[in-house]
């Protein structure tokens, strides 16, 4: 399996979609494409065998580590979550959705895979930027499915806000070759905006430049990545989409472009040699970390709960990327690993919270375990998991993360990141506590179970909680490799 | 002995997964006890054989990534917490196959059984995995699954609350632990606590301090001191009872555990102050907490405070410890660290004691509320017997095994006056008689408990209803009643193997001289010494030589004849005292703590001798509930609505943040 | 053997002697009023002509009201037993120390608090209300006050603290001991339910502590009350005797020193009995709520003492 | 013309640029704000076509091409459409009055010229002085962005950004490469016509296009 191979079988499969199928035929060409494109996400990343570098299109993409780790991300939540919409977007009934809205769906969903997957591979700067500034627009469809005033409004802000954030995003990759294309005669100019070739030679480039350049991407990929205060956008555009958009809207997207940043990061840092990007990602997580307190204590919607708690996470993610070392980029992408999952399965379960309680409003969900003790049972130990609680995986990365923290030495941060973590639980579990337990008190009567739906929760559930004693060994070492590539190395 | 370890994990996973495997509830109920049970005697059989021997064992399964592996190893310190836990367990478990019975709704059984397997195997894990990120997940599992055992009457408000209060406060805990763990590991290089014990004499004293300090928050709210204590009154009385026995009998002791474990093993030198902060905390949640337990009505949340002056006396022993490790006394070190654990034991049988006879009232009469109890004791007479057997014991009074652990721990403070300090020497006699006057308030409080639930009239309809619990669950009561006795008879020999736990923690070069626990005797040199068992023969000798006498001498003619009641007839259950007079001369006294306020409304009809009712209000105020936590939590409240001004739904505002920020990052580049 | 029995001797000294002192109070309170007062004898015949009367018992009551009094009379055998009277070594001495001393009190008040409870009445509840309430304040000031006499003799048993008070002069004690002294007193005046605290004469239930209590009891476990009660007056004033005024003790093995002994510690007790009897004739009873107040004074007298010692003596 | 000139001759067109953006932040009217689009986006591509001349860069001569057909012709076009169609009222309304925004546009300017003011790491191929020049562009552009309510100017003000990125990649790196260039170019077409389904779907839902009326997801 090729790298143009895999991302062959999305594009392809969102143009076939286009054609006027009927509602069964174009459900299964649905699933097909999800699937097969996971199937060869899964081969492509452990049939390479981890060699370092694979490249194609003349160096433009490339499969290293990092990005297998984020190929194996996009095809996995991406085929949960293309499982998920099967069965609540494609389901029958009254409230079922008009077949051409079905059609752009299944279009832009898989549109939206494959540019994710384009930037997690490109090895060009500036096809990165073009792949993100393409996830957005892909996205911004899917977060307006059904046209209602709100999800218009979330989308328009969602496509204005990063549109102008990625705008910023390429100032700084324009700065970058200028670093570099300045600095080297222009025969080589095919490369100069491919990272392999940029990380090779960052010691010519001028380090005032790949800062000034770095500050652009870090507001440009952190408003992409929802890091606060560039934020604003995520909410609503999360809240708004159907839930397994949201789920990868918040579990995969913010990867991607946490991952971009990560590989502006590495370049900055072996360009300038300094603890500049450290420092500023760590301020730029904590605050985001800060931020979503107050929206997680107070919140009425669920969905922006979980929306925030992506804010929350991706500051972690941030903070470990600026703790750096071994622990710290390795507990940053497993976190990025563990929120996706964590994170995705709690859209899907508010998609059968929106499917059975008809409300996104928190206070009407009340009584979740009486009433369906298999979606309260799995949408609570989602919350506690996505709030940092073991034995789930999302307490090992943030393990991880802090440990690299005080291994750097840096107390300080370390506790206010801890205090803000155990606030953050207080919040999730003061809502999640409300919704799931209590006295359930008629209102709509439980909808027939869908068994794709029931089986990703199952799954999600099952693979969180094993990932929180056991990470694979595959898995580990692809993890361990991209965060030696990361600069771990150095502690 | 590995195997019988293995077993005993395996027992609890049994006794957590059957109840999906099972089909009917009372068949769940009947095997997920049975394994649970199972389970704790073959925790007691091999602790015991720890403790014994004094030779321990590991294991060690290769774990994750960087942290290092799943090392569990039952030293004597965790073959003793494991007996402790296994030895409360099964009391507990026999209790609940009845108790729950009630429960018939498969759903909740099965909820019940999973999580309460998971509790007790959590709690025996904590206690003797030997590497810091798994000891961290343990601890939280422990905490979570009590927590769902908390809210497992999650209908009710209340239990809700105070699930979210207790693992909101213990996960802040956890917090600090983490933090302490990451403080040692980042000296030790590792995560193994053995590599801590060796690195601990290198350890920079500022480093340590940091490190006492978040051990000491961290655990020290989940032992429930106090200002750390919220949580526990309103967790500890949500759970069934026997969920209760055990969240207070043992899991706050995994606390007592821990911090045995890093202050006497994980940080070499210990400094003099640390013993002054503990014991200061200590006396003051043993005197607050039972302060507080006497104006309890509720018998479950009497006996949880009644937990944090217990937690309070053992870490008196605990503090003393400290103190004598910190002046280089080991002898006195290690008695004083006898004192504390042996302390721990006997709470836990009277704790657990006294929960499941609250649990017994509670299953019969449906009401904890002590105003509406009252005359138990000729309806329920073997559960009087022995929640009078736990009242007595907790007020620490001969010959019963609560006295014999706080003569010791009595013992462990007036020792230090031949120390060289003179604040110790000043302040040690002080704490132990506010110790005294801790154990005199437990006595009134438990008077109180007592008298008013059980002696008198029935003062409500179910109370008058109330039958005797079950034999199983009697027989669960009687065990616990008849340890209280065992322990304190048992007392030196008790005493004789914790010296081994002692001796691995505290090194002394000579064997300790200066006290002996042979034969009938707990001797400490400068004190003399006791002898529980001589001290049970004089009681009972002389209650028989009396008994005797009179039968032969005396009248033995009894007119039965109702109470007196100045004369006047009709005396009414309504005209009893109540819990909430008997605690008036204290509430009184204490005002300034309690900050009483009363509240009496009457109505009549036009005239003032006409009055048709009178109603009466009284509340006493928790200091730290009103002044510290509400405050913190209105605040945080507070700020959240303001914060949330930031999110408008104004597309420019939101673009502005992104400009500014721009702006600012671009003037520090430039001024780089 | 000799030892034994002259442990055993002291013991039912102090268990006999017991409602002598009631007596010797009675008398001079009726002294003070005019009037003639009872006899040594009434006082003993009081108890002994309960023994033969029938009982009358609530119907409320429980196992716990009829096991109250042996309990109670029991553990105050025991604490007699703890007690040096004539010699500085007492019956049970191996234990001899003062926490056990306190605590076996305790058991006998936890008793009787309960049996109170147990007739469902308002004043039983009331009298074991106030008791465990005051007494836990007296338990406060009485440790205290014992401890600082631990510290000062590096003792923690009651004739470990004779001994060595026995050894100094009187005026070299005397200047540490005191305020100790003082707080002890106010203890017992309160622990044996006398004026300023409790008035043992009132037949007004509403005022009573000590008396609300037992006011169901009658025959022979009255009689059991009133006795314990009677010993552990005198096991105060013992103690009061022994541990601040220890001098003329005995301990020689001789007869002559035997009997001086007993003649000397004759002489504290009706002394230390005076003084408890100046004091009801002289004082009036106090508000409920003004009797912690004296307590308070009694923990800082203890305080005080404590201090002393450790400032003068470094 | 000799190179010097040339240089000289896209300086003054670099000032003309940053007058053309005050425009329009000046203009009270959203057709002359979209002439003023054009009038920038005319001098941008003067400004490719005079670098691509003197520096013999011929692909930047391509792009020169595209940005005129583009954002001269093609974008104002589909401007003046939608404002016609959804008959959006002539005036721009905005949070601030015109002078203010002037008097917010200078000050943004002055900070341009300061944070870059620094650092000066010329070299033969490049030429600073457009640094602050583009990031001026694009401060404006965000100015427009966050003062102007209607949602077809903070279209406007997206894509006076862009042009000031644009600005910078052609005067600083005498272009990118073109494959990449060409990507963004379509990319911003994209997105414009994205932008305009949405204006239109908003008018449709919102009877209007104020992006005040958007104010239901908030917290």
């Amino acid at each position: 399996m090729s790298v143009v191979g895999l991302l062959c079988i999305p594009f392809s499969a969102a143009f076939i979609l286009l054609l006027p199928w009927p509602r069964k035929i174009m459900r299964f060409i649905f699933m097909a494409g999800g699937m097969l494109t996971a199937a060869s996400g899964w081969t492509l990343v452990f049939g390479s065998h981890f060699q370092p570098r694979i490249f194609s299109l003349g160096g433009n993409l490339m499969l290293d580590s990092l990005s297998a780790v984020f190929v194996l991300l996009i095809v996995t939540i991406g085929v949960l979550s293309n499982i998920y919409a099967s069965g609540y977007l494609f389901r029958e009934g009254p409230a079922e959705l008009s077949l051409g809205r079905l059609r752009r769906y299944a279009f832009f969903f898989h549109l939206f895979l494959f540019t994710m997957l384009v930037t997690v591979l490109s090895n060009n700067l500036g096809l990165m930027w073009i792949a993100i500034e393409a996830t957005t627009l892909a996205s911004a469809f899917l977060v307006n499915v059904d046209d209602k005033k709100s999800s218009i409004e979330a989308a328009w802000k969602y496509l204005i806000l990063c549109t102008v954030g990625i705008a910023l995003a390429l100032f700084g990759v324009i700065l970058v070759y200028y670093s570099i294309a300045s600095r080297l005669p222009a025969g080589e100019g095919s490369d100069f905006l491919q990272w392999s070739f940029l990380v090779d030679k960052a010691a010519v480039l001028d380090p005032q430049i790949i800062k000034l350049a770095f500050i652009f991407v870090l507001v440009g990929y952190g408003t992409k990545m929802g890091l606060a205060p560039f934020h604003s956008w995520l909410p609503d555009a999360h809240s708004q989409a159907p839930g397994p958009v949201s789920a990868l809207l918040s579990g995969v997207l913010l990867s991607c472009a946490s991952v971009s940043l990560l590989r502006f990061h590495i370049l900055t840092k072996a360009a300038t040699g300094s603890a500049f990007s450290n420092d500023l990602l760590i301020l730029f997580g904590i605050f985001s970390v800060a931020v979503a307190v107050p929206f997680i204590w107070e919140q009425a919607d669920y969905k922006r709960v979980l929306a925030y708690s992506s804010v929350e996470h991706m500051g972690l993610v941030a903070v470990g990327f600026g703790f750096g070392g071994l622990w710290g980029i390795y507990g940053a992408l497993l976190h990025v690993v563990n929120h996706a999952l964590t994170k995705s399965l709690l859209f899907f379960c508010s998609g059968h919270l929106l499917y059975q309680f008809q409300t996104k409003e928190i206070k009407k969900v009340q009584g979740i375990f009486r009433k369906d003790p298999f979606l309260g049972s799995i949408f609570f130990f989602a919350v506690l998991a996505v709030a940092g609680m073991p034995p789930f995986s999302i307490f090992l990365s943030e393990f991880f993360i802090l440990t690299a923290g005080f291994l750097a030495k840096k107390f300080l941060v370390c506790a206010i990141l801890l205090g803000l973590l155990a606030l953050i639980f207080a919040g999730f579990l003061r809502q999640g506590s409300h919704m799931t337990f209590g006295a359930y008190s008629g209102g709509a009567p439980l909808r027939e179970r869908n068994v794709l739906m029931d089986g990703v929760l199952a799954v999600g559930i099952i693979v969180i909680f094993v990932m929180g004693f056991y990470i694979p060994g595959p898995l580990h070492e692809l993890i361990r490799q991209a965060s030696l590539l990361a600069g771990g190395n150095t502690p | 002995m590995e195997f019988l370890l293995f077993g005993q994990i395996v027992f609890y996973l049994a006794g957590a997964i059957l109840p999906f495997i099972l089909k009917d509830g009372g068949v769940i109920n009947r095997w997920t006890h049975i394994s649970a049970i199972a389970g704790g005697l073959i925790g007691v059989v091999y602790s015991l054989a720890v403790l014994v021997t004094g030779q321990g064992f590991s294991f060690a399964a290769p774990g994750l990534p960087f942290v290092g592996n799943l090392s569990l190893v039952v030293d004597p310190l965790s073959a003793f917490f494991i007996f402790v836990i296994s030895f409360l367990s099964v009391p507990a478990t026999i209790f609940a196959i009845r108790y729950i019975q009630e429960f018939q709704d498969k759903k909740r059984i099965a909820f019940l059984g999973f999580f309460y397997n998971l509790f007790i195997l959590a709690m025996i894990l904590v206690v003797c995995v030997h590497n810091a990120f798994y000891f961290l997940v343990f601890w939280e599992i422990m905490s979570l699954a009590s927590y769902f055992l908390v809210v497992f009457e999650h209908e009710k408000i209340q239990a809700r609350r105070a699930g979210i209060i207790y693992l909101v406060m213990t996960h802040i805990g956890t917090a600090f632990i983490a933090a302490s763990f990451w403080l040692l590991a980042g000296h030790a290089g590792s995560f193994a606590f053995a590599d801590f014990h060796l690195q601990a004499a290198t350890l920079p004293p500022a480093l340590k301090n940091a490190i006492f300090w978040t051990v000491l928050i961290g655990f020290g709210t989940k032992a429930g001191i106090i200002p750390l204590h919220i949580w526990l009154p309103e967790a500890h009385p949500q759970a069934p009872s026997h969920v209760s026995a055990l969240m207070s009998g043992v899991m706050i002791k995994t606390a007592v555990y821990a911090l045995i474990r890093f202050f006497l093993s994980f940080v070499g030198e210990v400094p003099l102050w640390w013993g002054v902060v503990i014991l200061s905390l200590a006396i003051i949640s043993a005197v607050l907490g039972i302060l507080y337990a006497l104006m309890e009505r509720d018998l479950k949340r009497l006996l949880a405070f009644s937990s944090i002056e217990n937690i309070g006396i053992i870490l008196l022993g605990f503090g003393m410890t400290l103190i004598f490790v910190a002046t280089d006394k080991p002898a006195y070190a290690s008695f004083a660290l006898i004192a504390t654990l042996f302390h721990v034991l006997n709470h836990a049988s009277f704790k657990g004691l006294l929960f499941l006879g609250a649990g017994a009232v509670l299953s019969k009469t449906h009401t904890g509320n002590a105003e509406e109890l009252g005359g138990l004791i000729k309806r329920m007479p073997w559960t009087a017997v022995c929640f009078l057997t736990g009242a007595v014991a907790i007020s620490a009074l001969p010959p019963l095994n609560g006295f014999v652990s706080k003569w010791m721990i009595f013992c462990s403070l007036l020792s230090a006056h031949q120390s060289q300090e003179l604040a110790v020497r000043f302040f040690t006699p002080i704490l132990a008689a506010l110790l005294g006057f801790a154990g005199a308030l437990a006595a009134t409080c438990f008077v109180k408990a007592f008298g008013i639930c059980f002696l008198g009239e029935p003062r409500s309809e179910q109370a008058r209803h109330a039958v005797e619990v079950s034999p199983s669950m009697q027989w669960a009561m009687g065990l616990l009643a008849g340890s209280c006795l065992g322990f304190a008879l048992l007392a030196p020999w008790i005493v004789s193997i914790l010296q081994k736990v002692s001796g691995t923690l505290i090194e002394a070069d000579t064997p300790i001289p200066n006290f002996t626990f042979n034969g009938l005797f707990i001797t400490l040199a400068d004190f003399g010494q006791i002898s529980p068992l001589v001290f049970g023969w004089m009681l009972s000798g002389a209650i028989l030589i009396l008994f005797a006498a009179l039968a032969i001498f005396a009248n033995r003619k009894v007119m039965l004849a109702p109470s007196w009641a100045c004369g006047l007839p009709g005396l009414t259950a309504r005209m009893q005292y109540t819990a909430t007079g008997y605690s008036k001369p204290i509430r009184r006294i204490f005002s300034f703590l309690y900050q009483p306020t009363r509240q009496v409304e009457l109505e009549d009809e036009g005239h003032e001798i006409l009055r048709t009712a009178q109603r009466f209000e009284s509340k006493t105020t928790h200091v730290f509930d009103e002044w510290i936590y509400r405050p913190l939590a209105k605040c945080m409240l507070f700020v959240s609505k303001k914060a949330k001004l930031m999110q408008t739904g104004h597309i420019q505002l939101y673009l502005s943040y992104i400009f500014i920020t721009l702006i600012v990052l671009l003037v520090y580049w430039s001024r780089l | 053997m000799t030892k034994f029995l002259l442990l055993f001797f002291q013991w039912l000294l102090l268990v006999a002697l017991a409602p002598s002192v009631s007596w010797f109070i009675k008398r001079m309170k009726a002294a003070s009023q005019n009037r003639r007062g009872p006899t040594l004898v009434q006082v003993y015949a009081d108890l002994i002509k309960l023994f033969p009367k029938e009982m009358v018992v609530s119907q409320t009551a429980s196992w716990i009201f009829h096991v109250m009094p042996f309990i109670l009379l029991a553990s105050t055998f025991v604490v007699a037993a703890l007690v040096p009277v004539l010699w500085t070594d007492s019956f049970l001495g191996f234990t001899g120390d003062i926490i056990v001393f306190v605590y076996l009190l305790g058991l006998g008040r936890f008793f009787l608090a309960l049996a109170a409870l147990d007739t469902g009445t308002t004043f039983g509840g009331m009298g074991s209300s106030r008791e465990m309430a005051l007494s836990s304040l007296g338990e406060l000031a009485l440790l205290l006050a014992f401890f600082s006499l631990g510290v000062y003799a590096h003792a923690f048993s009651f004739a470990g603290i004779m001994t060595h008070f026995a050894a100094h002069g009187p005026m070299e004690v005397l200047f540490f001991t005191n305020l100790a002294f003082g707080a002890i007193l106010i203890v017992t005046l309160a622990e044996t339910a006398r004026i300023p605290v409790d008035n043992p004469a009132t037949h007004l239930e509403l005022t009573m502590i000590h008396e609300a209590m037992i006011l169901e009891y009658s025959g022979k476990y009255l009689a059991l009350i009133e006795w314990s009660h009677q010993i552990k007056q005198l096991v105060f004033l013992s103690l009061l005797a022994n541990l601040f005024l220890p001098w003329g003790i005995f301990n020689v093995p001789t007869t002559t020193a035997l009997g001086w002994s007993v003649l000397v510690y004759l002489v504290k007790i009706f002394f230390l009995a005076f003084v408890v009897g100046w004091i009801e004739i002289h004082s009036a009873k106090l508000r409920l709520f003004r009797v912690p107040d004296l307590f308070a004074i009694a923990f800082v007298l203890a305080i005080l003492s404590l201090l002393g010692q450790l400032m003068f003596r470094g | 013309m000799s190179s010097e000139s040339i240089v000289h001759l896209v300086h003054f067109l670099g000032m003309l640029l940053l007058i053309t953006s005050l425009g329009i932040i000046a203009s009270p009217l959203l057709s002359a704000c979209i002439r003023f689009y054009a009038m920038h986006s005319f001098l941008l591509s003067l400004i490719t076509l005079a670098i691509a001349y003197n520096h013999h860069l011929w692909h930047l001569g391509i792009s020169a091409l595209l940005t005129f057909l583009l954002k001269v012709i093609a974008i104002p076009q589909i401007f003046f459409a939608i404002s016609r169609k959804i008959g959006v009222r002539k005036e721009v309304e905005s949070y601030i009055n015109i002078p203010s925004s002037l008097f917010l546009a200078v000050i943004l300017i002055f900070v341009s010229f300061y944070v870059t003011a620094g650092a000066k790491t010329g070299s033969a191929l490049s030429s600073w002085e457009f640094l602050p020049i583009a990031i001026a562009t694009v401060f404006l552009g965000m100015l427009v962005m966050t003062t102007r309510k209607k949602a077809i100017t903070q279209v406007l003000g997206l894509l006076l950004m862009e042009n000031g990125l644009f600005l910078m990649g052609i005067t600083m790196t005498f272009g990118m490469p073109l494959l990449v260039e060409l990507g963004i170019l379509f990319d911003v077409l994209v997105g414009i016509i994205m932008m305009g389904i949405f204006i239109f779907k908003i008018r449709s839902a919102f009877e209007g296009i104020d992006v005040d009326d958007m104010t239901v997801l908030k917290g």
